[in-house]
């Protein structure tokens, strides 16, 4: 990779302090904090998918898991701090028994497409199941299709009574992402990175080269999880809600597609993939001319068709064309890579 | 006394009601080359899979250095100091030369030592020209070489290489001898071939499979002339 | 095709660059009123005349020559059935739209997603919906119908045209797990006994196992406050199964999104219920309704209660802004507890100053034809589920949803 | 002993509607290794197709057994044209690509059919066991379930096609050596596999209300019945189908719905990680 970390850290800091400056002019903050946290949830697929070959169709679940694991821990503790770590901690534990149980057990491809698939949609049922009384964690109601309202919203850590929220709220959103976008940059330029991308190209060889494929593609799917469940604790932070309808298919469709859309392989296109996906989604709210739905799924259709590898590979494309310079970040065969594995049978 | 570097104790192994291997026991020293032929099906390929974790065995045992390996995993085959080199290429083919070696290299050492010897190496089988190449572009010799460079970069003592010299032409052929030759000095080599030329260019001890067991083991010459051998590739120019 | 993508693509460019104006040029010479429903997705059904019901009220208003000499807009947010746009779009109308008042929400969940938040920007909020009682809270308005309501009229004659042992199918949120507790007390209350309670994800639509076991428990009666498209399928495997003449069935939601029009007769007829509306209301105010309504979207036919709820609520917070005469949230607020009350389509509507909730008539009625038949009208009935332990005037500051114990 | 009849009942016919929903994406997925996300909304399709030829005057039988399958049908046939076509090989672009049709079909199903919950009256009266009533519409399910196999079945044994199919299945190659094309195969297959959703909706219409959006119910169900079965066609939708109504079944009863539901989930969690093949990749071997 070209370039070194320190180059990345300030080019990162000045993107993210520009961002932070001029955004605001243009969208208002509330709705600019949920586009950052959709980013980050992007981010966090983006790193298992583009860059470890883990297509998981149950990112949701780790997003729902660490806005809920926020919830309940905000409701009985009354103080943010310790219910953000959990809501890191948590999606990631889960994720690493999760993945143990999935890579250990050799299973890829389409199969691990099911196993997460069919693991969101028994978090959404359990969820969705749960208005009665009986349903309780500690002093927390988990409220069932209602989901969790009225929890404590994030604070200066030790004040509980200081609350950060609307501008102040943004930018500790869009310092968080950046901060995770930095630690992307650096996992993938440590040879963890580099290790996993080798895995994500040839499982086989990188095995026969001595490495533990499973163990390594456990840790990142964990790595994963835990910026999806930050993700999920800020957007609970946001909403002041949580419902069911963060461990949907619905959302897990939803962050694959702001992946494709963005570009695999790549840490800023599913980023803007997200953000710009999830603005569109917002606009769209607002006219009622054609269908959402429908508008989505075209978007999905006509990527896959003319523009597989995504807006951010193919502007960087053109950049190198008409520039001649080697643009940053790596574009690869994300085509060939994300239909590597065929099904057995 | 020599160190027995590769020991195998009546493996044997059964998909479904083929024996694809039968009770082979294997012995290999430390820097002994051993070339394995066989016409197709002779169960050289199951052997190969057994011994470095790919396949597990029905029955029989696998000794590394003393250690058993029967049920380990390629990884952990491969950490003991084992390089391996499967049938097809295998490498990596969305990176480059020097990111493949430096995967390699990096198993066994820390990034800054990785470096240098990715650059070793680079320098030592003359991919220095293609060294900031993808595999995915460059010509099957090269990747044969390359993949040659992830095995010899870990510095094994003991290196496993199926077909080598598949699809190779002359002049590849020629240089994959010498760095085999090269990498024989410190380590062990078994070479599973079909490649006649190529086997009587390189090797000293054969080990000839047939029908899943040894059908017999000497030197090379021997092998060649024996009538039984020869039956055994019926039709094929020995 | 591709006119149509173009097409949508300079709207996406106009709402993009509507949305990009600064606010200031929007100068404050209107009344907003912020709206915030479900007109697409899953529960559009409910939401989507709910929609046109404020609008149809907002027209009204303003073909009368407005409030306070101002013309009132429309600020509309379509949730799309999804409860988490309900926090989205509600803090975008009162944080940046900044709208005088807000009325929608549908379903309770989507009530309890937006109430702390109408709450803290002190923003009048009207929910307008048939709901399961208990919200007690000075900023919000509530004119649907409560169990106290409807289930306490609904089970006594619903038990007394079947039998004393009752089942109660329920949808699995707040929504059904409170009224069930309801349905429950009233049962008990009129000496029967409750045998079996079974609460549905809104997602099941396959009751055939449930039928199976309501006949092993054998009731003489069903009530089924189920919710949405996917429940309705139960109405329709019970009559396929040929249960409807073996046991009667009774309901608190079904015919709330006009599900009854769906339903064929067979399949509907004698399901008894009770609501403050109904289409086929014979009074001089609801045939003058429904002659706006088809002369604004040319059919009446998809008025439903919570049209008419939410058309009312519009009205009589228009009516208390009048009063007010300003529209500072207090003085709002005020004229509203001083115990106001409209005429609307479904007759008398007033404010209960205590509670923020509504005392209304109700109607007991039975599924005919696709059409409720009304069999006993009872005025004026007041929230007394709500009344006992809701008092906004003694702690103005409560805000609490509460719940029945049993 | 009369619910015992009832309970088996709802047992043969959670099996019968899980092969149903499942036939036509095994088919598609057993021949072209194509997993069609948008499966759900084929079958959406189909039962709005239904509904609407029976509200212009139609038999419902016809309509359920004759028109929704060719309208289905012929929707799956142009949407191979249009997009399946240019992604064959490609796995998981043809999963993303059919989830952004699923998408695409729910938001224009949304904009002809508003999202009402709208359905017809099933066909056939409900009949007594002792002193059970049940369904008489899950017989009729159950008897449609069983022909499809054995169409199924007799198809792939005993015809020219069935043979080309048999033979595109275990190798995709071995067709067009055979001198068959195999776009044309691929686009007879789709066809096929459409009609098959088509009819899976039609049928199950009227017994569930209809919305745009009904097709996700199915897709998750479908979709790891599929998997879950294997390679081999009819033995892995027999044999998962089975099992996974069963133990549904058996939780439903026992305790409640949403319970059967989940049990269904984990159950397919656990026989993946045992049987990462599938039950006919592990047993039934080479069968049909």
């Amino acid at each position: 990779m070209p370039g070194s970390l320190s180059k990345d850290a300030i080019t990162i800091i000045l993107v993210t302090a520009i961002l932070i400056w001029v955004m605001p002019l243009m969208i208002g903050t509330y709705t600019l904090t949920v586009l950052i946290v959709y980013g980050m949830l992007g981010l966090s697929l983006g790193l298992i998918w583009g860059f470890g070959g883990i297509l998981c169709f149950g990112q949701a679940a780790f997003f729902g898991l660490g806005a809920y694991t926020y919830a309940v821990a905000a409701i009985n503790i009354g103080e943010s701090t310790v219910p953000m770590i959990l809501a890191v901690i948590v999606p990631a534990a889960f994720a690493a028994l999760l993945g143990a149980m999935m890579f250990y057990g050799r299973l890829n491809d389409v199969y691990l497409g099911v196993i997460t698939l069919v693991v969101t949609l028994i978090l959404f049922k359990f969820i969705n199941s749960t208005a009665g009384p009986q349903y309780l964690i500690g002093n927390a109601r988990l409220g069932g299709f209602n989901g969790i309202p009225g929890f404590q919203t994030l604070n200066v850590p030790g004040r509980p009574d200081d609350y950060i929220w609307g501008d102040s709220y943004f930018y500790v959103c869009a310092v968080l992402l950046g901060l995770v976008f930095f630690l992307v940059s650096a996992l993938l330029r440590s040879s963890f990175g580099r290790i996993a991308v080798g895995i994500r190209e040839n499982e086989t060889r990188m095995s026969l080269l001595g490495y533990d494929v499973r163990a390594r593609k456990t840790v990142l799917f964990a790595a994963g999880a835990a910026i999806a469940g930050l993700a999920g604790a800020l957007f609970a932070n946001w909403a002041e809600i949580v419902t069911p309808s963060l461990f949907s298919l619905g959302q897990s469709a939803e962050i694959i597609i702001w992946c494709i859309v963005g570009g695999l392989g790549t840490r800023l296109g599913p980023v803007l993939g997200a953000a710009g996906l999830a603005y569109l989604k917002f606009l769209l709210g607002q006219q009622s001319l054609v269908d959402n739905t429908l508008i989505t799924g075209l978007i999905l259709v006509l990527f896959v068709l003319f523009l597989p590898k995504g807006v951010v590979p193919a502007l960087a494309g053109l950049w190198k064309v008409s520039f001649g310079r080697r643009p940053l970040g790596r574009i690869h065969q994300q085509r060939r890579m994300r239909n590597r594995g065929r099904v057995n049978g | 006394m020599v160190e027995t570097v590769l020991e195998t104790h009546g493996l044997t192994m059964r998909f479904g009601g083929v024996v694809a291997s039968d009770n082979v026991d294997f012995k290999l020293r430390a820097r002994e080359l051993r070339c394995l032929i066989g016409p197709n099906g002779a169960g050289k390929s199951t052997f190969f899979k057994c011994v470095t974790g790919l396949q597990t065995p029905t029955e029989g045992e696998v000794y590394m250095r003393g250690v058993e390996t029967t049920h380990w995993m390629p990884h952990q085959i491969a950490s003991l100091g084992v390089g391996i080199k499967t049938q097809t290429p295998n490498v990596m083919d969305s990176l480059s030369v020097f990111e493949n070696i430096w995967l390699a290299a990096r198993r066994f050492h820390d990034p800054k030592d990785a470096n240098r010897k990715t650059q070793e190496i680079i320098e030592r089988l003359a991919l220095g020209s293609i060294a900031r190449d993808d595999l995915g572009r460059l010509a099957h010799g090269e990747r044969q070489r390359v993949e040659l460079g992830l095995v010899a970069v870990g510095d094994p003592w003991l290196v496993l290489l199926d077909e080598p010299a598949a699809g190779m032409s002359a002049e590849d052929v020629e240089r994959m001898t010498e760095i085999i030759h090269e990498l024989n000095k410190t380590a062990a080599i078994i070479i599973v071939e079909h490649d006649m030329q190529f086997i009587r260019s390189i090797a000293q001890v054969v080990t000839v499979f047939h029908q899943g067991k040894v059908l017999m083991e000497d030197h090379v010459d021997r092998v060649m002339s024996d009538p039984t051998v020869r039956n055994v590739y019926l039709g094929k120019k020995v | 095709m591709s006119l149509n993508r173009r097409k949508f693509f300079a709207s996406t460019a106009a709402l993009a660059g509507a949305s990009m104006l600064p606010r200031a040029v929007m100068a404050a010479d209107t009344i907003k009123l912020g709206s915030i429903l479900d007109t697409s997705g899953i529960f559009d059904a409910y939401g989507k005349p709910m929609d046109m019901a404020a609008r149809l009220a907002v027209d009204e208003i303003n073909a009368a020559g407005g409030l306070l000499g101002k013309q009132v807009e429309v600020v509309a947010y379509d949730t799309q059935s999804d409860m988490a746009l309900y926090s989205q779009y509600g803090q975008q109308l009162t944080r940046q739209d900044q709208v005088d008042v807000v009325h929608g929400g549908i379903l309770s969940a989507s009530r309890e997603a937006i109430r702390q938040t109408m709450r803290k920007t002190r923003t009048p909020y009207f929910y307008n919906v048939l709901y399961e009682g208990g919200v007690c809270d000075r900023n919000i308005f509530i004119n649907g119908v409560t169990p106290a309501q409807q289930v306490e009229a609904l089970v006594p004659y619903a038990m007394g045209k079947s039998g004393k042992k009752v089942y109660i199918l329920a949808a699995d949120y707040n929504y059904g797990q409170i009224t069930a507790r309801w349905i429950q007390k009233f049962v008990a209350d009129n000496g029967g006994e409750t045998v079996g309670v079974d609460f549905f994800p809104l997602d099941v639509s396959d009751f055939g196992s449930t039928i199976a076991k309501i006949q092993s428990v054998g009731p003489d009666l069903v009530i089924a406050p189920l919710v949405g498209g996917a429940h309705l399928s139960f109405f329709r495997q019970w009559a396929a199964a040929g249960m409807k003449d073996r046991i009667p069935l009774a309901s608190t939601t079904l015919g709330v999104g006009n599900e009854h029009k769906v339903l064929t007769p067979e399949e509907g007829n004698g399901i008894m219920v009770a609501y403050n509306y109904s289409q086929e209301l014979d009074t001089p105010a609801n045939n003058a309704f429904k002659e706006k309504w088809a002369d604004a979207y040319g059919d009446s036919n998809l008025i439903h209660e919570i049209a008419v709820s939410n058309y009312q609520g519009v009205m009589t917070w228009a009516e208390a802004v009048r009063q007010a005469g300003s529209m500072d949230r207090d003085a709002l607020i005020a004229a509203l507890e001083s115990g106001l009350s409209i005429d609307g389509p479904a007759g008398k509507i007033t404010v209960d100053p205590k509670t923020h909730h509504a005392v209304l008539d109700v109607h007991i009625m039975e599924i005919e034809d696709q059409g409720m038949k009304v069999i006993e009208t009872l005025p004026q009935r007041q929230p007394i589920d709500t009344q006992a332990v809701c008092d906004l005037s003694a702690n103005p500051d409560d805000n609490t949803q509460y719940e029945i114990e049993i | 002993m009369d619910l015992t009849v009832v309970i088996l009942v709802e047992m043969l016919y959670a099996v019968a509607s899980l092969i149903l929903i499942s036939a036509g994406l095994a088919v598609v997925f057993g021949m072209m290794k194509v997993i069609n996300l948008a499966h759900g909304e084929f079958m959406m399709m189909g039962g709005y197709a239904t509904i609407t030829a029976v509200n212009l005057g139609v038999n419902i039988f016809v309509a359920m057994l004759i028109i929704a399958p060719l309208v289905v049908g012929l929707i799956g046939l142009v949407v191979e044209r249009l997009v399946i076509r240019h992604l064959y090989g490609r796995l998981v672009d043809t999963m993303l690509a059919t989830w952004g049709l699923s998408l695409f079909f729910i938001g224009l199903a949304t904009m002809i059919f508003g999202n009402t919950t709208t359905g017809i009256s099933t066909p056939i009266p409900g009949f007594a066991i002792g002193n059970y009533q049940i369904n008489g519409y899950n017989f009729f399910i159950i008897v449609v379930a069983i022909l499809l196999l054995i169409g199924m079945l007799s198809i792939l044994k005993a015809t020219r096609a069935g043979l080309i199919a048999r033979g595109a299945m275990q190798r995709s190659d071995m067709a067009a050596a055979l001198g068959y094309s195999p776009d044309r195969i691929y686009m007879a297959t789709f066809f096929c596999g459409s009609a098959l959703s088509g009819l899976a909706g039609a049928v199950l219409a009227p017994l569930v209300g209809l919305v745009p959006t009904s097709g996700g119910a199915y897709i998750a169900k479908a979709f790891i019945t599929v998997i879950a079965g294997g390679p081999s066609l009819i033995a892995g939708l027999f044999s998962s189908a089975g099992f996974f109504g069963v133990v549904n079944q058996i939780f439903t009863f026992a305790i409640s719905p949403v319970i059967g539901e989940v049990a269904l989930l984990v159950a397919a969690v656990v026989l993946l990680r045992l049987l990462p093949q599938g039950i006919t990749g592990k047993f039934f071997k080479g069968k049909l």
